[in-house]
């Protein structure tokens, strides 16, 4: 490994890595579950099951906040839209008709997708990062009490406006939502 | 020690099985499930580089991405519902007229 | 009381009156099944009689007799509190006119006629059997059905 | 824009909210019940079938079975139509014990109405204060006709038996307990919970002129406005000369029809004392040898009576060649019995007017457009007895 | 480290043990006390006033035969009974039922663990509570638990908001989302006196998150014919039923954390107060049981919708003026 960065260097954290292995090959086995699996409701299942690995990894990555954050938004709201959804409408399994265009289109994809992942994670290795480093040191975050308190004095001091903005988008959401699926009132 | 490389591998082979998901599934909801895959995806690699960097923008920014993805997810859901309406199905192939 | 009523509908309808007779001081009045629906409407309507309540409808039958079946009209009127019995005479097979138009409670009563005796109302909206399954065949309350059932 | 289908419903025959066997075929568009159609039909016993090959007095104890819950109301109706028929003149004291006995049945019925209604909207502990209540009146059945459910007391021309000892003092008990009863622990519980009068006021309302159309009786119509009661406008059993008012609702929701069966449990409790004090002695049972049953002793020792009593028992009586209808206030409506006789000693028609039958054919007007749950309440306030809707 | 271990395993024996326990007995404490209140003893067959029902209960659910409709999509049916369980018992590690304390020579926290964002963890777990019931809905494929399910997801999402906000109040008012600060917080006065508001719309929400009466719609007896498990039986309906009651009482230990003042109190040792405050929110739940009837469903949604939620925003605005003027 090329120039490891110092506050990852903590000693006795080889447990971390040995966590994050496992979540990381949860989260692999899951997604693909997602891709693959037949019933829309099983890929929604796997789907939850990345949602919580997810969360696993932020708490590894010391973000608390973000992690009851993506259980909260992510897998016990999104999700329960979406099986909501699958519910009303009753989807069934999908009848996988292989005509030949489309199987011509599946090896396309997955091939176009394997040499993307194989690029990224080339230009990974090389990890030259050496951009400014922000002012949140580990033992700062303490200072402030805890990973919510530091992620709240970033996001209600520097980036305020996108914040209010955030708060239209959702409005706008909402609105057009309820137009969108509104039946005539007979 | 799980470096910041670990989670940007982790995030690229995330975001790339999204991707499959996306070009080869045929089924409406399941593509709008991989898309979020790939938020997802994006999310640990920010919050990796917010630990890296030690500056919590990264995670700022997560916070921003899971808000957008909600309203995203709501107004996806509703164009489902109505589509499902007047097609009967949800099938990605039959659904190519700009106007029904 | 309710002589007056059988004295309206004999001046009203002096040809379908058939016959009335009196017991207990309950009166009854036969017509003909042709002008029924005449006098159900002339009798709800009237504001002297205002017969709004239909207590009961039911077949009756007399086998042996020429016309077989009889559907017999228990009518109340709420406000004048009096009663009067109509009866009509049905041979089997032949229709009689329905008068859910009069009052919609005759629906079910007209079924249930039509399921235990057979006797078909003229335009009821869904004529179909009420009591028993679909696909029974025979009607139970003809005085020919066995009382054990066929 | 296609839409999607709605889904049909079976509340099937076994549903623990459709009071009995009654099957309603729902079509749901999300929670609106868009469409009704009630099915019935699984309770029947061929009633009428019966009673053409019965005679007079074996028919009695079917009478019961009818509407179960309010056994001694069809017994009442049964046997009026008969003394009609035959001009029979009943004693005093059997009139006057017939007045106290419905009445009482009349409280009792009501009361199941009022615990099962409560169980169908979510109240559970109601149930069990209204079947306390109960209790003490079946233990007041029980002690006159030995039955508590099909009591089977009344008989052509009276009563089976005399009034037991002890029984004016148990019907005492009752009327001191019952209306403190009433007021603090049913009003208290039920009718003051704000949740209660959301789920009912404004729910299945039908107005006058559909009630009257559609034939409705009973508290479902006095809860629309229309003061009719078959005790009032035409008084059997001498209740012309009791003295009670008939409770009347305004807007016919399902509120009303609770505020209507309340204030009638009140009303028949005054009748049962007013019926209590003018309570004569005398004989039980009319003595016309040919139709009345002559007492025990009697048989046991005279030649005559023994005769009267073997050939009542095997023949019965011949009544004259006549048809008769009467109609009598039970606590579901008007229930009527119309009788052809040719002379022998079996009814050659014998037909059935129950109010439930002809009540629950209005369920589809009140319930469409609503949401399941309010289907539920209705059905409860519409109280119907499956036996007297299948016969 | 060993030794941490080993600390941490007995609390999770001793915690989760204790939990179980209460809850058997919470079951049958439910049907003695609706009994009593419905003028009825409750059952006093089993054992001594009946105190043996609970196990007499888990064994008659064990045996029962377990039957899964055929049509049903298997493995969905089986997870969701797993699915209602887990979050229940996973909010129990953050519910502080004692301070500090010393035994055998070393000084143990009466609680699982105490993570700074405590509330935000409850409340995001209590959200994943409405899988179980949505799944068991979908894969019984019977209408009346589909209707059931539906019910259920709508109702569970809708409440989550009010309950979410009247927690706001707390927190403002407690500086800190750790449950033990917040118990600390409360040394002086309890919340539930300047949050009255908030209590009251913390205890609707969460009567209805745990989809008891009043808001018992998705198993509403008279109407679905007990809703989402109408085709459960045997051990996977006791797992609904445990998860229910588990619900009660974590449910019950977080409103004594939130607005009970925790473990304060004059005399009795803390552990004792914060049992005693969580048996009474138990029997003021089992109460309310009792007394009121079913809301129908578009009821439910205008209380939760446009009574709940605008009355916990007017909550926080008040905890925020109260706070500012008296500082």
């Amino acid at each position: 490994m090329i120039s490891i960065s110092k506050n990852f260097k903590k000693p006795g954290l080889k447990m971390e890595l040995f966590l994050f292995y496992i979540f990381g090959g949860i989260a692999i086995i899951a997604s693909l579950g997602l891709v693959a699996g037949k019933n829309p409701v099983h890929s929604a299942l796997f789907m939850v099951v990345v949602f919580f690995v997810v969360a696993a990894l932020f708490v590894l990555l010391g973000a608390e906040f973000l992690a009851a954050a993506q259980i909260l938004v992510y897998a016990g709201a999104i999700m329960v839209l979406f099986l909501f959804v699958i519910m009303l409408l009753r989807l069934q399994k999908e009848e996988l008709r292989n005509t030949s265009r489309h199987a011509f289109q599946k090896f396309f994809g997955i091939a176009l997708s394997l040499v993307f992942a194989f690029q990224v994670t080339m230009i990974f290795r090389g990890s030259f990062f050496k951009g400014a480093r922000g002012n949140f040191p580990p033992d700062a975050v303490k200072g402030f009490g805890g990973n919510t308190e530091a992620v709240a004095a970033v996001l209600f001091t520097d980036y305020l406006f996108p914040f209010e903005l955030t708060s239209a988008i959702l409005l706008m959401a909402m609105v057009g939502a309820v137009v969108l699926t509104k039946k005539e009132l007979k | 020690m799980a470096t910041q490389e670990h989670y940007l591998v982790l995030s690229a082979i995330l975001f790339a099985i999204g991707a499959i998901g996306v070009l080869v599934r045929r089924n409406a909801i399941v593509i709008f499930m991989c898309i979020e895959l790939m938020l997802n995806a994006v999310n640990i690699s920010l919050v990796a580089f917010s630990k890296q960097m030690d500056s919590m923008d990264g995670q700022v920014f997560v916070f921003f991405i899971m808000t957008v993805a909600a309203a995203e997810a709501a107004i996806g859901l509703a164009i489902m519902v109505s589509l499902f309406r007047n097609k009967e199905t949800l099938n990605v192939d039959e659904i190519n007229l700009m106007k029904w | 009381m309710s002589e007056i009523v059988v004295q309206k509908i004999k001046e009203r309808f002096p040809d379908s009156f058939l016959d009335s007779y009196s017991f207990r001081d309950e009166n009854t009045v036969i017509i003909k099944k042709e002008d029924l629906v005449a006098v159900c409407r002339y009798l709800k309507s009237d504001p002297e009689l205002s017969f709004d309540f239909l207590s009961d409808l039911c077949g009756v039958d007399y086998m042996g007799r020429e016309t077989r079946f009889e559907v017999v009209y228990h009518l109340f009127s709420i406000s004048k509190r009096h009663r009067i019995r109509l009866k009509a005479m049905v041979g089997e097979g032949e229709k009689i006119s329905s008068v859910t138009g009069i009052w919609s409670t005759s629906d079910w009563h007209e079924r249930e006629a039509f399921d235990m005796y057979g006797i078909i109302f003229e335009g009821h909206p869904n004529l179909t059997r009420i009591l028993m399954p679909e696909n029974w065949d025979g009607h139970p309350l003809r005085k020919d059905y066995p009382l054990k059932g066929r | 824009m296609a839409e999607t289908k709605n889904m049909i419903l079976n509340m099937g025959p076994q549903h623990p909210s459709t009071h009995g066997v009654l099957r309603l075929i729902l079509e749901l568009d999300g929670e609106t019940v868009v469409k009704l159609t009630p099915e019935i039909g699984y309770l029947h016993r061929g009633v009428e079938k019966l009673g053409e090959n019965l005679t007079y007095h074996q028919f009695i104890p079917l009478t019961d079975r009818e509407d179960y819950i309010a056994s001694l109301s069809n017994n009442l109706a049964y046997c009026m139509t008969v003394e009609k028929l035959l001009g029979l003149e009943i004693p005093p004291r059997a009139m006057v014990a017939r007045v106290l006995l419905t009445e009482l049945q009349r409280i009792a019925s009501h009361l199941i109405w009022l615990g099962t209604f409560g169980l169908d909207i979510g109240a559970m502990s109601l149930f069990f204060y209204c079947m306390r209540e109960r209790e003490t009146i079946l233990d007041i059945f029980e002690a006159c006709a030995g039955a508590r459910l099909t009591i089977n007391y009344f008989d052509i021309g009276g009563l089976r038996k005399d009034l037991p000892v002890g029984f004016e003092k148990q019907v005492r008990d009752f009327i001191a307990i019952f209306p403190e009863r009433m007021k603090n622990d049913y009003e208290r519980i039920f009718q003051d919970n704000k949740i209660v009068r959301i789920r009912t006021e404004g729910v299945g309302i039908i107005s006058k002129e559909d009630a009257i159309d559609l034939g409705l009786s009973g508290p479902l119509l006095r809860s629309c406005g229309v003061p009719w009661d078959v005790r009032k406008s035409n008084p059997y059993c001498g209740y012309e000369n009791y003295e009670f008012d008939i409770p009347t609702g305004k807007t016919g929701d399902v509120f009303d029809r609770y505020l209507v069966r309340m204030e009638e449990m009140r009303q028949s409790l005054k009748l049962v004392q007013q019926a209590l004090d003018r309570l004569p002695g005398g004989a039980f049972l009319a003595d016309d040898p040919k139709i009345c049953l002559p007492p025990k002793q009697k048989v046991m020792t005279e030649m005559e009576s023994l005769i009267h009593h073997f050939k009542i028992v095997s023949e019965g009586f011949e009544p004259p060649v006549a048809e008769v209808y009467h109609s009598i206030e039970t606590p579901r409506g008007e229930l009527g019995f119309y009788i052809v006789s040719d002379g022998s000693n079996k009814p050659y028609r014998l037909r059935f007017r129950p109010p439930s039958f002809v009540n629950l054919e209005s369920l589809a007007k009140m319930a469409e457009g609503k949401l399941i749950g309010d289907l539920i309440a209705i059905i409860g306030a519409l109280d119907p007895v499956m036996g007297e809707v299948d016969r | 480290m060993t030794e941490f271990v080993i600390i941490m395993l007995v609390k999770m024996f001793v915690i989760f043990g204790a939990v179980m326990l209460t809850m058997t007995y919470i079951t049958l404490a439910e049907r003695k006390i609706l009994g009593y209140m419905q003028i009825r003893p409750g059952p006093n067959r089993v054992g001594p006033w009946g105190l043996l029902q609970p196990i007499a209960d888990g064994i008659k659910l064990f045996l029962k035969e377990d039957i899964i409709p055929d049509n049903a999509s298997k493995a969905v049916f089986v997870i969701a009974p797993a699915m209602a369980l887990i979050p229940a018992v996973m909010t129990i590690a953050v519910v502080p039922f004692g301070p500090e304390v010393s035994i055998l020579g070393r000084n143990v926290t009466l609680f699982m663990a105490d993570i700074n964002i405590g509330i935000l963890y409850i409340f995001a777990v209590s959200s994943i509570g409405v899988y179980g019931i949505v799944l068991a809905g979908w894969s019984s494929e019977s209408k009346y638990s589909l209707l059931g399910g539906l019910r259920s997801s709508a109702q569970m999402i809708s409440y989550e908001l009010s309950m979410g906000f009247a927690i706001v109040g707390v927190i403002m008012m407690s500086q800190s989302l750790s449950m033990v600060k917040l118990i600390e917080a409360q040394k002086g006065v309890w919340f539930i006196i300047p949050q009255f508001l908030g209590f009251a719309i913390y205890i609707t929400a969460a009567i209805a998150e745990l989809n008891r009466t009043p808001f018992d719609l998705p198993e509403g007896e008279s109407e679905l014919v007990s809703g989402y498990f109408t085709e459960y039986s045997s051990m996977k309906y006791a797992m609904f039923m445990l998860a229910e009651y588990i619900n009660i009482i974590t449910v019950s230990g977080i409103v004594t954390t939130l607005y009970l003042g925790g473990w304060h109190g004059p005399v009795l040792p803390p552990l004792a107060w914060f049992v005693i405050k969580l048996l009474i929110v138990v029997f003021f739940m089992i109460w309310v049981r009792a007394t009121l009837p079913r809301l129908r469903y578009d009821q439910l949604m205008t209380l939760g919708w446009k009574i709940l939620l605008p009355a916990s925003i007017v909550n926080i605005l008040l905890t925020a003026v109260f706070m500012t003027v008296f500082g």
